[in-house]
């Protein structure tokens, strides 16, 4: 950990409240995506809003490390006081990330994070053990209790999150009480809708027996859902995942969805600015027991290497869908 | 679905060059029937009246702007915007029905092929007018129609609900088995193939492909075929977003990305020259109906998602090293003639 | 014609200093020591592969490999460190052998084949990326000692341009003189318009070609090498989608796409140009969105300005009265 | 002469490529019913003119008249509205379609709904090879086709849509005997008819045998238009050149004795299915060999084959003494071997570049220092050859594209002489080349010979080969089918030969 910027100091001595004038940048792992549309510009925005920072988003129209590079250095020469940032590759981005808080900024990543030693704090949308324990739940729920083989439709092969929560599925159902449920296969839809479609497609041919499938991933969520909802095996084979209720609405109304996850990705980035603004004020340094508020969030503390965990992914079923909207 | 439909008078058949034609589609057929059947063998249920639906569907798509694309690619030139039109058509066509939900099918099929259709225009009017390499045109309105698209959607993104339900069972439906968009894909592909054969127009196309500098000592509109020949196919590719909209329910901004390499691979594993002059759409579209059986199979056959990616461009060289092998077959038969010729 | 070509590196060279000039004055930071340090770093993986590749359009041949080549060499030498190879010359040595084999793949299915290059290195686009995820899958190789990143972009003593930029400045000169200046590069030009009569010259078309290949897949390899050491992360997806901006740049410096024509000076410029103007107005705040836009405008911009110009140029001339041509 | 006025006419024409002016005040009538020749130098400017009657090119000035109707000729679609069918110089064909669409191209037989009728087409195309004679499959594809083939299929063309005005650029410089006689008498036919026809050629024997009138240009300028009865050969060149020019084939034989003392190329039983079997011949140091036959006999493909270009099936070619690997163009360059190639614009020349470096693209290496090609070096070598051979050219930085048929021809020559050969193989050498070049030409082959180069020559064009060879190899269909010494080849034993009705050897 290094010192504050001298810029910072001044106001690290007792100030409790965040600095005015801030300028956070929220940098997704690719523009265009509605996901991050709903974190950064409905969540970020508004908290930097109530915080009268300056706020702004920025990034590549691909999802690629090189390109998120290219971005932080420009980031960091604009000097910005916070990088909110979504990491394309866990190491790939670290050496830009290192200079640009040489160059006085603070590094808050959210939704896929970074080696720790890269930034300042990672905002957990929810515990690899969180996700992992309420997908399996809904899935044996949704199968039944008799169980079955069940099969994975998982986002890119090297999506860091998405191999975490596959890691921690298996060792879920390595649990007796899911000892009925089977993993046949795990499949990569790139979180390309196309792909994930066809990959969907392809388990059910190659599987006849298949009970369920899980896909943690709100694009390949949502293509298997209409593979299922336009085919012969709607109804028949359980479907789970990590989706926004805008997209499975449609899914869960004609029965092909009993239930899904997700937290709420505006309140993932308001989270990520205040912490970010906090940090960037001296309220915090990151380190483990670090306590701030955030906003309509209320109090937060900082876990270990500096994660701030944003709480248990919340169920979505066809008696509570209509309460949301993004 | 091989040339052999398209030969009108059977005295045609036995002529060499068609013969040539017939063996070249039917290679690839060869190639299709034998990928189907090995996979059928592992695993019968690729074949249930789900699994030829699921294979028909995921083709039409590809397929119907593997047609556009031949037309273009047959006048020595090549489209690589097609992806971008597509998903600036298909985003298009989803914020149509957000904007006024009643909005009845055949019209927004039509809104999206006209913009497909003025997409084409801008390519057409800067090659044909200009005079300048369409790869590289059509490089930079890869560019721009995708950046357009980005500007517009702006991270929106159109689901499932905001479509009429009507509109995206077209997606899904079925006449006697066979999908509605398949049926979308066929009657372009005979139109086009026919038109072709069969038409002065047609027949100048490949002229202009075979030689441009003589297609214009011939007196052939050179710049209005070729216009018109990018026209066509932005039309399709407006087309095929429209389709893609109804197939996939959810739209962002993406979509189509990266689709121009598919189409070119499926023209050219199809048989057509990427020098011009030769080839037919009907090969074109076995081309893209091998791709997408390709990558459907190969998960069914449980490749390791890993290989997937290798063994479709080993299948591609595999393809056109086939198509290659015929060609040179049909230049040794020149020669044999010629000697008594 | 080559006229036009002569002028459009003028053209480019001045849009460059424009680009610069503009630049510095009213975007904030371009002016910077680091701006420059970062466009270099972007740049140099971009120039390495552009290099071969103009040689190779030049020809009339096209490879669209050359990012899955860069993939498929980090994966490898990822892969390698793994199993525990540490010393740095090994890993690059046989980066550079492999790519120099993937290479004449291509170029053995264009010559010996006599396949479209265009339809192959598509083929193998696909191919090699994919077997970058054979080999590596969902790892991602991470743990190389930093010191060999900091050596791949430490900056020239005394200034903040990483060193690496003098070996991209030498293999320029090299590649530069055989296009220009040797009996090789005039038989580039005479296949790349009309390989018959060059064959006719006594000219080996299809061994100068498939060594075209075999350069360009080293010259990815060594890009992938500068790849794996300055992002210390070897990862399938390395590079993915390179080959268009690789392309859109040798294109943009006037090469023609149909071969025979082109200048590799032009070809440099506009690499060099797409970099700034990308960094420039990433710091103008100038959205992602916009800048693929205007990357595509400048590429139709770079083949509809010279003909019209000529257009414009036979105009002027038809009107003004004929001189005489000096006889013998 | 009191006759209909002009169906077409030409007045005050001028056109300019850049510093270029190709046409200075050009003025041309034709008439229904009669054949008028056009000749001039290389250079002159009769593609020029063609082109501008085709609509292929605007002129700058100047006016044509159709029928006493003024016309502007936007492109060639106009040019044949009005009845306008031309044959270029340089063919211009469809090499992936068939034989009978390229000569029905957008103008093919329709059934109902404008769909093609393709079997009318293939009718109609029969029937008009039927009238030319020539043979060759409908359906078969341009590509591949030799020239002289390709030449006639253009003929075929011109004639297909039947046009009141025909218009013909040296239309028989591929040609030889056999298929000239067949063109005249269509040609007649068509004269009968009431076409007007302008025939182009640089063979003053065919001139007068056809032409009721010539026009003579030169430089760009109209120079004279007058009954050809009036004319001599003598009258003719003088107007063309402007200057004396010496007799044409000046080569003396030379003495068996010194000439077979080397051998210098050996071909044994050189066979390429499809196209020549079993042909074996030996040239010796300065001597000038012809090699006759009709057009696609397989003479060029054995060219071809000895330099490396094509491999062949079986035999073996030696050079020297030594025996060269089968297709290794580069070897056979080593080797000392020179071909000028029949077909210019595709195997001589690489017409998009310019006229040096064409010229000195066979002396790349040579040229080099270090590898380098830094400093005047090529410039130099390329001026030198294009003054010896005088090149007509602005700029020798100018692409080859944009000179004159023969002047093309001349920078082939160029590039090969400047190698200092010692076996050259010259694959119709002086094809559409004028009366002058034609001289320096021949001049050139015979002093080549002299300073003791074995010379391959072959040509369509009979007295060419009675003129200069020492000995006549004559093919038929693929086979050597006589060797005969100088004293004893003329016409008719070549002919003969060459016709397969007396196997000589
Ligand atoms: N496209 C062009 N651009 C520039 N100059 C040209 C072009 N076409 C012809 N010329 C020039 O115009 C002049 C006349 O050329 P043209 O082809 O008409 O001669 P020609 O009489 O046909 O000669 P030949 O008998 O060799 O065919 C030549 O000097 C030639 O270099
Ligand atoms: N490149 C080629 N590909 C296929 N066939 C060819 C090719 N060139 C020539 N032929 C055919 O081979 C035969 C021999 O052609 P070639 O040109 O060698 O005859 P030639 O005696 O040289 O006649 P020409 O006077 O036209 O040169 C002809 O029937 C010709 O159509
Ligand atoms: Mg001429
Ligand atoms: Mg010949």
């Amino acid at each position: 950990e290094e010192p504050a910027a001298p810029a910072q100091t001044g106001a690290s001595g007792g100030a409790k409240t965040i600095k005015e004038g801030l300028k956070i940048a929220f940098l997704p792992k690719q523009v265009n995506n509605p996901y991050f549309d709903a974190s950064d510009n409905k969540g970020g925005k508004v908290a930097v809003a109530e915080f009268k920072g300056v706020y702004s988003q920025t990034g590549p129209s691909e999802a690629s490390p090189s390109a998120q590079v290219s971005y932080i250095n420009t980031l960091s020469q604009q000097g910005t006081d916070v990088i909110v940032v979504s990491a394309n590759d866990k190491d790939a981005i670290c050496g830009a990330l290192q200079e640009a808080r040489a160059a006085g900024a603070k590094v808050v990543t959210y939704d896929s994070d970074t080696n720790p030693s890269c930034r300042d704090a990672f905002i957990n949308q929810a515990s690899a053990e969180g996700i992992a324990a309420s997908q399996i739940k809904l899935i044996s729920e949704a199968v039944g209790p008799d169980g079955g083989e069940i099969a994975i439709l998982s986002a890119t092969a090297n999506a860091t999150n998405q191999n975490a929560w596959i890691a921690m599925m298996k060792t879920e159902l390595a649990k007796p009480e899911n000892s009925k449920l089977k993993l046949v296969a795990t499949v990569y839809g790139d979180d390309d809708d196309q792909k994930s479609f066809q990959e969907a497609q392809g388990l059910l041919a190659k599987y006849p027996n298949l009970k369920g499938i899980i896909s943690p991933t709100t694009v390949g969520v949502a293509a298997a859902a209409r593979y299922l909802s336009g085919s012969a095996y709607k109804g028949k084979v359980q479907l789970t995942g990590l989706g926004t209720p805008n997209q499975m609405r449609a899914y869960v109304k004609d029965g092909t969805v009993k239930s899904f996850a997700l937290w709420n990705p505006s309140d993932l980035g308001y989270l990520a600015a205040y912490t970010g603004g906090a940090l960037a004020s001296g309220l915090i340094t990151g380190k483990e027991g670090d306590k701030f508020t955030a906003g309509k969030l209320g109090e937060y503390t900082v876990g270990k290497d500096g994660t701030v965990l944003l709480g248990d992914p919340f169920v979505f079923t066809k008696d509570n869908i209509d309460d949301f909207d993004f | 679905m091989t040339a052999v439909g398209v030969l009108g008078g059977a005295e045609e058949r036995t002529r060499l060059v068609h013969r040539v034609l017939v063996i070249r589609e039917l290679g690839i057929a060869v190639a299709l029937a034998l990928l189907v059947g090995v996979t059928v063998l592992v695993n019968p249920r690729f074949l249930t009246a789900q699994g030829i639906k699921d294979l028909l569907l995921g083709s039409t798509i590809l397929a119907v702007l593997a047609v556009g694309q031949s037309i273009v690619v047959i006048t020595r030139n090549v489209d690589l915007s097609v992806g971008s039109v597509l998903g600036l058509s298909a985003f298009a066509t989803g914020s149509l029905f957000v904007a006024n939900p009643g909005l009845p099918v055949p019209l927004a099929l039509a809104a999206g092929v006209l913009l497909g259709a003025a997409c084409g225009v801008v390519n057409g009017a800067l090659i044909a007018a200009a005079r300048v390499p369409a790869l590289v045109v059509t490089l930079g309105t890869l560019y721009v129609f995708r950046g357009i698209d980005y500007t517009w959607a702006t991270g929106r993104q159109i689901n499932a609900a905001d479509m009429p339900p009507g509109f995206l069972r077209m997606g899904s439906a079925t006449v006697l088995g066979v999908p509605v968009l398949a049926l979308f894909a066929v009657v372009v592909l005979v139109a086009a193939g026919y038109y072709l054969r069969t038409y002065r127009g047609g027949r100048e196309l490949y002229a202009i492909g075979s030689s441009p500098p003589a297609a214009r000592l011939a007196g052939i509109p050179v710049g209005k075929r070729v216009f018109a020949a990018f026209v066509a196919s932005g039309a399709l590719a407006g087309l095929a977003g429209v389709l893609y909209a109804a197939r996939f329910g959810t739209l962002d901004a993406n979509a189509g990305t990266g689709f121009e390499l598919n189409v070119v691979a499926a023209v050219v594993v199809g048989g057509v020259a990427i020098f011009g002059g030769s080839g037919s759409v009907y090969g074109a579209a076995l081309g893209a109906v091998l791709l997408t059986t390709i990558s459907s199979a190969l998960p069914v056959l449980g490749v390791s998602p890993f290989w997937q990616r290798a063994a479709v461009g080993a299948l591609i060289l595999a393809a056109i090293g086939l198509d290659r092998a015929l060609a040179v077959r049909l230049a040794r038969s020149l020669r044999g003639r010629n000697g008594n010729g | 014609m080559r006229a036009v070509a002569g002028s459009w590196d003028a053209v480019l060279l001045v849009a460059l200093v424009l680009v610069v000039g503009v630049g510095a004055l009213a975007i904030e930071g371009v002016a910077s020591p680091r701006f420059w340090r970062f466009v270099t770093l972007e740049v140099i993986p971009i120039a390495l592969i552009a290099l071969p590749m103009t040689l190779v359009i030049v020809t009339g041949e096209i490879d669209l490999s050359v990012a899955s080549v860069l993939g498929l060499t980090c994966t490898v030498m990822g892969q390698l460190w793994l199993w525990g190879v540490t010393s740095l010359p090994v890993l690059v040595a046989v980066a550079l052998l492999l790519g120099a084999l993937l290479g004449a793949v291509n170029g053995l299915f264009v010559t010996a084949f006599g396949l479209p290059s265009l339809a192959v290195t598509i083929g193998t686009l696909a191919l090699y990326r994919g077997l970058a995820y054979v080999v590596l899958g969902d790892r991602a190789v991470a743990d190389y000692p930093p010191e060999w990143t900091m050596g791949a972009i430490a900056p020239i003593p005394g200034l903040t341009i990483p060193w690496m930029i003098i070996v991209v400045a030498v293999l320029a000169v090299v590649f530069g003189l055989v296009l220009h200046a040797t009996p090789i590069g005039r038989g580039l030009y005479a296949m790349g318009n009309n390989a018959e009569a060059a064959r006719f010259t006594g000219i080996d078309v299809a061994r100068t070609k498939f060594w075209l290949f075999v350069a360009t897949g080293a010259m990815s390899a060594l890009a992938g090498v500068f790849w794996t050491l300055r992002y210390a992360s070897a990862r399938a997806d390395n590079g993915n989608g390179l080959e268009l901006a690789v392309v859109a740049a040798v294109l943009l410096g006037g090469v023609s796409i149909f071969g025979g024509r082109g200048r590799l000076a032009g070809v440099l410029a506009a690499v060099v140009l797409l970099g700034i103007l990308r960094n420039a107005l990433q710091l103008a705040y100038v959205p992602a969105n916009t800048l693929t836009i205007i990357t595509g405008s400048l590429l139709i911009v770079s083949v509809v300005g010279p003909n019209v110009a000529a257009m414009l140029r036979e105009r002027w001339r038809r009107r003004r009265p004929v001189t005489p041509l000096p006889q013998e | 002469m009191s006759e209909p006025p002009p169906i077409l006419s030409l007045r005050d024409v001028s056109k300019s490529f850049g510093a270029v002016r190709a046409l200075q005040n050009v003025r041309l009538d034709l008439w229904p019913g009669e054949v008028h020749g056009l000749v001039g130098e290389n250079g002159a400017g009769k593609s020029t003119l063609v082109k501008i009657l085709a609509g292929a090119h605007q002129a700058d000035t100047g006016t044509l008249t159709v029928d006493g109707k003024e016309l502007r000729l936007t492109g060639p679609g106009d040019a044949q509205a009005a009845g306008i069918a031309v044959i270029y110089q340089e063919p211009t064909l469809f090499p992936d379609l068939s034989v009978a669409e390229n000569i029905f191209m957008s103008r093919q037989p329709l059934r109902s709904l404008r769909r093609i009728d393709a079997r009318a087409m293939r009718a109609a195309t029969a029937e008009l090879f039927a009238r030319l004679g020539i043979q060759l499959d409908p359906d078969r594809p341009a590509r591949g086709l030799s020239i002289a083939d390709q030449q006639l299929v253009e003929i075929a063309k011109a004639l297909a849509f039947d046009a009141r005005i025909l218009i013909m650029d040296e239309p028989t410089a591929a040609l030889s005997g056999v298929e000239v006689e067949r063109l005249f008498s269509v040609v007649a036919s068509l004269r009968e008819a009431g076409a007007a026809v302008l025939f182009i050629s640089h063979r003053f024997d065919e001139i007068f045998a056809l032409c009721r009138r010539v026009t003579v240009m030169r430089d760009g300028r109209w120079v004279s238009t007058g009954p050809a009865s009036e004319l001599t050969v003598e009258e003719l060149v003088r107007r063309m050149v402007g200057r004396e020019v010496s007799s044409l084939y000046p080569k003396t034989a030379t003495a068996p004795g010194e000439a077979r003392l080397e051998a210098r190329l050996e071909v044994r039983g050189l066979t390429r299915h499809g196209a020549f079997t079993g042909v074996s011949f030996t040239l010796h140091a300065g001597e000038i060999v012809a090699l006759a036959g009709l057009v696609g006999a397989g003479r060029s493909e054995v060219a071809r084959a000895v330099f490396g270009v094509d491999r062949y099936d079986e035999g073996e070619v030696l050079a020297g003494g030594k025996p060269l690997p089968k297709g290794d163009t580069a070897a056979a360059i080593a080797a000392g071997l020179a071909l000028v190639p029949e077909d210019r614009r595709q195997q001589g020349l690489v017409m998009e570049l310019s006229v040096e470096r064409n010229a000195t693209l066979t002396r790349r290496w040579s040229l080099s220092r270090l590898g380098l090609l830094l400093g005047g070096g090529e410039r130099a070598a390329a001026r030198e050859w294009s003054e010896r051979l005088r090149v007509k050219t602005a700029r020798l930085t100018d692409p080859v594209s944009t000179l004159s048929g023969g002047n093309q021809q001349k920078v082939v020559l160029a590039k090969w002489l400047s190698t200092q050969p010692r076996v050259l193989i010259v694959d119709e050498p002086t094809r559409g080349i004028d009366v002058g070049t034609k001289a320096e030409v021949h001049r050139l082959l015979s002093e080549l010979a002299g300073q003791g180069v074995a010379v391959l020559m072959i040509s369509s064009e009979l007295p060419e080969v009675l003129g200069m060879a020492d000995r006549v190899l004559v093919m038929h269909e693929g086979r050597l089918a006589a060797e005969i010494p100088r004293a004893r080849a003329d016409e008719e034993s070549v002919m003969l030969a060459a016709t397969g009705q007396r196997g000589v050897v």
